[in-house]
């Protein structure tokens, strides 16, 4: 939740109309790609025929391209997808999916379902916060169980699910990734 | 019970709030003569007692804001049988919680040091500034308390319904005319 | 595909199957995947290929085989022995193809005798751990799209219906209405445009059978959408899928396509006149969006934000019109169901409660995983002899129904699993996670998480909902912080009254239910928290001194 | 037009088919408490002031959203549903900072109204005094998202009335919050006509004119029935 909340007070209080641009770090993507994704992104609406109902299924386009939604992006989608730009936020904010501001170069997710709590994920999440803190690569979420109650205690690094972690092995992990 | 005069014992008290809901007290006016034929006065934010008196009715003024108002307000339930929630900041926190939103440590730099004019610094090290609890609190929160008479302040009418119903034996109507 | 080219391609590649010396069977689910699968699978079939018997020897991916806590899973020698903990450095041993060379891993080697496996009935998991699910044709070797071909050549719609009735076949993701009569229930309303939707946003924390399902075996769940679509008129289907499970989604989308390629959805399937199209929809983070209302505006682009019901879906779904929605594990059981008839399938389980039940194992348990047992087994049966019992420590409480369910306490063991036994002891049957805690877990802590959860997961539509799940959160946040009193025990206790009956949607009337649960069963507990400041099950760090 | 007869409170009433239960019972003067309700603009049944009792039904039902039925028996003011309202109004209160002695509203407010309905003297839940804005970037009114109480009726009223949609709601939960566009202060709304409807339905004070002190500021609402009136009918009323 933090984290929209602080792009908003950005983007609220910075002046008229027009958000500070944020700076885009975006995932690596393929060079080929990454000069496209403006197209991409229009291809996704135009598939859409720039329906209004498409509006989740252009968000998660744009996440894919751009790694976040900024204000900008936000305000493309509202005005190809022909909506009000507060629904457009309103939607986004709604979903945890998606993420208003640039994550880190890598992500962790540390589940918090009932399995892995009971597994002692909350000492997990407190091994990242003190070793990811402000200014680190790794950008540190949480999430409500992600479906591998079997693995407990689970994280997804960059992607990845990793199974039964511990605090030494998500150590050893934030070691290699630097 | 008063042991000598045989009247029963009102107390009042002034924790975090402006004394507008004293003021208010006050404007019983003339009703105030009658009140103090039928109770002992053992309290109020101008006598100078050591220890807080055995009460049969106290009215709190004010929210429960810093640690000499914690230990006052646990002196108070102890000694009184029916404890009144006097005025909004008493019933809801009202204007002195409005820090709760700002922390303590902003809200001190704020008045002694963003706006300090003659002496800038925040006072420490003394026993005279009692220290701010971290989040101000209404008097419920704290102890049980038997009565609330709401406003900003309550109207003398009010309070003055309350405490006759009290002392001829009825229980106080408690119409709230206004909450919040 | 005509319904002569699916028959032809069921046997074709049953005959190649047979002719195989061999098929060696990989979980690739997401929890073997995680431990290194994708590895494994690689060196076995690389193995293989050193060996030239590519030809006689096929290395399957497959869906979840159950024991996932003993992953990376094999099943070596076509489906009779089994192997867990496996890893790459094993491969030469799993693909010789002579039991001999196995021997070094006699001891990872998983008994398939075990009451894991013999105690289990299996229906919805027919084909996971058996079946590639990125492979359509080993779908139809095994049955695969017979009983869509069934629906649609010898059973008029009213008769599909009217089998899904006689199964007793109720909802899977938890409230348990009947399906046929849901299924009657669209399929009696008169409108050009129906839509058929799978509710595939699993959110409970602490289930995950609709995922395991997805990823297992795909089809199955494609081609119960599609007999439904058959039964009650729509030709547009909608898989609302949760945007955290990637390899489903991507299974998903294989399978779509390749079924789209074979005529087996698009317009005219199997050459008759039915058509049905079925399009992903990824939700997007939000737990509110398996109640089916807030689902329908999800789909539509909006906030996922439930609605008053009635009207209910049935009559005014997606957008405005009647919308069928069922669960993974409902369309799931629809194949078989036609297939082998509602009667079979009423033959299994409890008179109120049909068929068989998928839950996922989790907590404290030995064998954590997926199984799958006929509704009616006890829960002491699945805990016990499939879940193996508790590793270390005394068995103290099972969880089911995620955050809308109960704590069940160990008198309560030896209970039939079914809708009804579950909800008269304060739980419900929900979607299908079934946690397991020992005496080292809290149960007022245990309230204090699910509650955390749901206050989370709040739409913030409702007042009760939105602000009620705040308040017993800091109620029961400051009892396992030793700050609370009998007063906030009574509080908590009128602010479940509040939530249960006021809210507007299932997620904020079902919030209470982990706190009624723990205060019926373990209430004492509470009450040490709060009398005497202190937590039997030693888990709460409440400091010493006055309370903040 | 079918007619329908049905008792409330008591009271033998009819209301035409389509007609919601809140509707009949207002128009005789049976005064539902309601807060996302308003006439004119569409229901969302948030609130949950507005439930009723209907015998024969075990859930309660939000009366704004029930259509009446021939022969319904519906109570509208029992002890439960007292004590239910009385603790949501008391949740209200908790969940951001009312603090009405300081408020343009304090007198005319809906939510302080209907406090002093239910005889709310104290409020038994912890307050939570959030951290909270007030925009007043535009020019003739203000936002105190510190007295929102997200009944949502400024985004209806934007969206249905005005036809703007400047409004929506950010976040979920109890972290939701009201913005204008795309979260930019409302004085720098591209869409915002500044027509004031939203500051008119606002129950609370979060919606003010600027220029108002304590206790100062009336709100009208009768427009909202002139306009939707005209829209539909053609009809000018008073």
């Amino acid at each position: 939740m933090e984290e929209w909340r602080f792009a908003i007070q950005i983007a609220a209080f910075s002046g008229r109309g027009d958000p500070t641009p944020i700076a885009e770090t975006e995932k690596p993507l393929p060079a080929a790609v990454k000069d496209n994704r403006d197209k991409l992104l229009e291809r996704a609406m135009s598939r859409h025929q720039y329906s209004g109902d498409a509006l989740i299924e252009v968000l998660h386009t744009a996440q894919e391209l751009y790694g976040f939604l900024s204000p900008e992006r936000l305000k493309t989608i509202a005005r190809k997808l022909r909506l009000p730009p507060s629904r457009v936020l309103g939607v986004a904010s709604f979903y945890h999916f998606f993420s208003l501001e640039p994550k880190g170069e890598h992500t962790m997710v540390v589940c918090l379902g009932t399995a892995c709590y009971v597994a002692g994920a909350l000492g997990l999440v407190e091994v990242l916060q003190r070793r990811c803190g402000a200014g680190s690569k790794v950008s540190v979420q949480t999430a409500r169980c992600i479906g591998s109650c079997g693995l407990a205690p689970a994280v997804i690094a960059d992607g990845k699910i990793l199974a039964r972690v511990t605090k030494a092995s998500l150590g050893a992990e934030l070691d290699r990734i630097g | 019970m008063d042991r000598v005069t045989k009247k029963p014992r009102l107390a009042t008290a002034w924790l975090g709030g402006c004394s507008g809901c004293h003021m208010s007290f006050l404007d019983l006016d003339e009703r105030l003569i009658d009140l103090a034929a039928r109770v002992e006065f053992c309290a109020c934010p101008l006598t100078d007692l050591k220890d807080f008196p055995e009460a049969d009715i106290t009215l709190v003024e004010g929210a429960v804001a810093n640690e000499e108002h914690l230990e006052t307000i646990h002196e108070i339930r102890k000694r009184t049988k029916i404890l009144i929630s006097l005025g909004d900041c008493a019933v809801t926190g009202n204007v002195t919680a409005m820090r709760n939103a700002f922390g303590v440590e902003d809200v001190l730099n704020r008045a002694y040091k963003e706006l300090a004019t003659v002496v800038v610094g925040i006072p420490s090290g003394n026993d005279v500034v009692p220290k701010l609890l971290a989040r101000v609190r209404p008097v419920h929160e704290v102890v049980k308390v038997d009565y609330y008479l709401t406003g900003c302040p309550p109207s003398a009418d009010a309070i003055h319904a309350c405490l006759v119903d009290l002392l001829e034996g009825r229980e106080p109507a408690g119409e709230v005319k206004r909450f919040g | 595909m005509t319904i002569e080219e699916l028959n032809q391609t069921q046997a074709d590649e049953t005959a190649r199957q047979q002719a195989l010396d061999e098929r060696i069977y990989c979980c690739t689910a997401a929890g073997c995947i995680s431990c290194g699968a994708e590895g494994l699978r690689n060196a076995i079939t690389e193995q293989v290929k050193s060996q030239g018997r590519l030809d006689k020897v096929e290395v399957c991916g497959t869906g979840c085989m159950g024991m996932c806590s003993r992953g990376p899973l094999v099943m070596a020698a076509s489906g009779t022995a089994l192997y867990g903990n496996v890893t790459p450095s094993d491969a030469p041993a799993l693909a010789s193809g002579n039991p001999l060379d196995r021997r070094p891993l006699a001891d990872r080697q998983i008994d398939l005798n075990a009451p894991f496996f013999t105690q289990q009935v299996r229906i919805v998991l027919a084909n996971s751990g058996r079946v590639d699910p990125e492979k359509l044709t080993d779908y139809i070797a095994a049955g695969g799209y017979q009983s869509l071909a069934r629906a649609l050549t010898e059973l008029k719609p009213p008769e599909v219906i009217e089998e899904v009735k006689t199964s007793g076949l109720r909802g899977r993701g938890g409230a348990g209405y009947p399906t046929g009569l849901k299924w009657e229930l669209v399929s009696k309303q008169i409108s050009p445009t129906k839509y058929i939707v799978c509710n595939a946003d699993e959110g409970d924390p602490g289930a995950f059978m609709d995922r395991s399902v997805l990823e297992g075996d795909p089809h199955r769940v494609l081609e119960g959408m599609a007999i439904a679509g058959y039964a009650v008129g729509a030709q547009q289907g909608y898989i609302y899928v949760r945007g955290e499970y990637g390899l489903a989604i991507q299974r998903l989308q294989t399978a779509i396509k390749q079924a789209e390629r074979e005529h087996l959805l698009g317009s005219r399937i199997l050459e008759s006149g039915f058509g049905f199209r079925i399009d992903l929809r990824i939700g997007a983070g939000a737990f509110v969006c398996g109640e089916e209302t807030a689902l329908i505006a999800s789909i539509e682009g909006k906030r996922g934000q439930p609605r008053q019901r009635p009207p209910y879906p049935p009559e005014s779904g997606l957008w405005n019109q009647p919308t069928l929605i069922n669960n993974v594990e409902t369309f799931a059981n629809i194949p078989p169901i036609i297939e082998k008839g509602g009667a079979w399938f009423a033959s299994i389980g409890t008179p109120s409660s049909k068929g068989t039940k998928v839950f996922a194992l989790a907590g404290k348990i030995a064998n954590t995983g997926l199984i799958e047992v006929p509704m009616g087994t006890a829960l002491r049966t699945i805990l016990f002899d499939i879940g193996g019992g508790i590793p270390e420590g005394k068995f103290k409480a099972a969880q089911t129904g995620g955050p809308s369910g109960g704590c069940i306490p160990e008198q309560f063991l030896d209970t039939p699993v079914d809708y009804e036994s579950l909800a008269r002891i304060g739980s419900i049957m929900g979607s299908g996670g079934l946690i397991v805690m020992d005496n080292a877990s809290c149960m007022v802590d245990v309230a204090r998480f699910f509650m955390e959860f749901c206050m989370d997961e709040s739409c913030g539509k409702c007042i009760p909902c939105r602000a009620g799940t705040v308040q017993m959160h800091d109620i029961l946040r400051r009892m396992t912080l030793g700050d609370a009193s009998e007063d906030d025990l009574a509080m908590l206790e009128e602010l479940s009254g509040l939530l249960r009956e006021t809210s507007l949607c299932g997620l904020g009337q079902t919030a209470p239910n982990p706190v009624m649960s723990t205060l019926r069963y373990f209430r004492q507990e509470y009450e040490a928290h709060i009398r005497e400041r202190r937590c039997p099950a030693g888990h709460c760090r409440i400091e010493a001194g006055v309370p903040a | 037009m079918s007619v329908k007869t049905l008792e409330i409170d008591g009271k033998m009433l009819t209301g035409v088919a389509g007609e919601t239960i809140f509707s009949v019972a207002w128009n005789k003067g049976i005064r539902i408490p309601r807060l996302c309700h308003i006439g004119g603009i569409s229901d969302v049944g948030a609130c949950r002031l507005c439930l009723v009792e209907i015998e024969g039904q075990k859930k309660l039902q939000a009366s704004c959203l029930t259509p009446v039925e021939e022969g319904m028996v519906v109570h509208t003011d029992t002890p439960k549903l007292r004590a239910h309202r009385r603790l949501i109004v008391e949740l209200l209160f908790a969940e951001r900072n009312h603090i009405c002695s300081v408020c343009v509203m304090n007198g005319d407010c809906e939510l302080q109204e209907l406090a002093t309905e239910l005889g709310i003297d104290h409020v038994r839940v912890r307050y939570q005094f959030p951290s909270l804005p007030v925009d007043l970037t535009h020019e003739r009114f203000g936002l105190d998202h510190n007295r929102c109480i997200l009944c949502t009726r400024c985004i209806r009223v934007c969206d249905e009335v005005e036809g703007a949609h400047t409004w929506d709601m950010l976040g979920r939960g109890t972290n939701s919050r009201v913005i204008s566009d795309l979260g930019e202060p409302w004085g720098a709304s591209d869409s915002c006509t500044s027509c004031g409807k939203c500051v008119q339905v606002c129950p609370t004070g979060a919606l003010f004119a600027k220029g108002k002190a304590v206790g100062e500021m009336r709100k009208d609402r009768t427009f909202l029935k002139y306009i939707v009136t005209a829209r539909e009918k053609k009809q000018w009323i008073e």
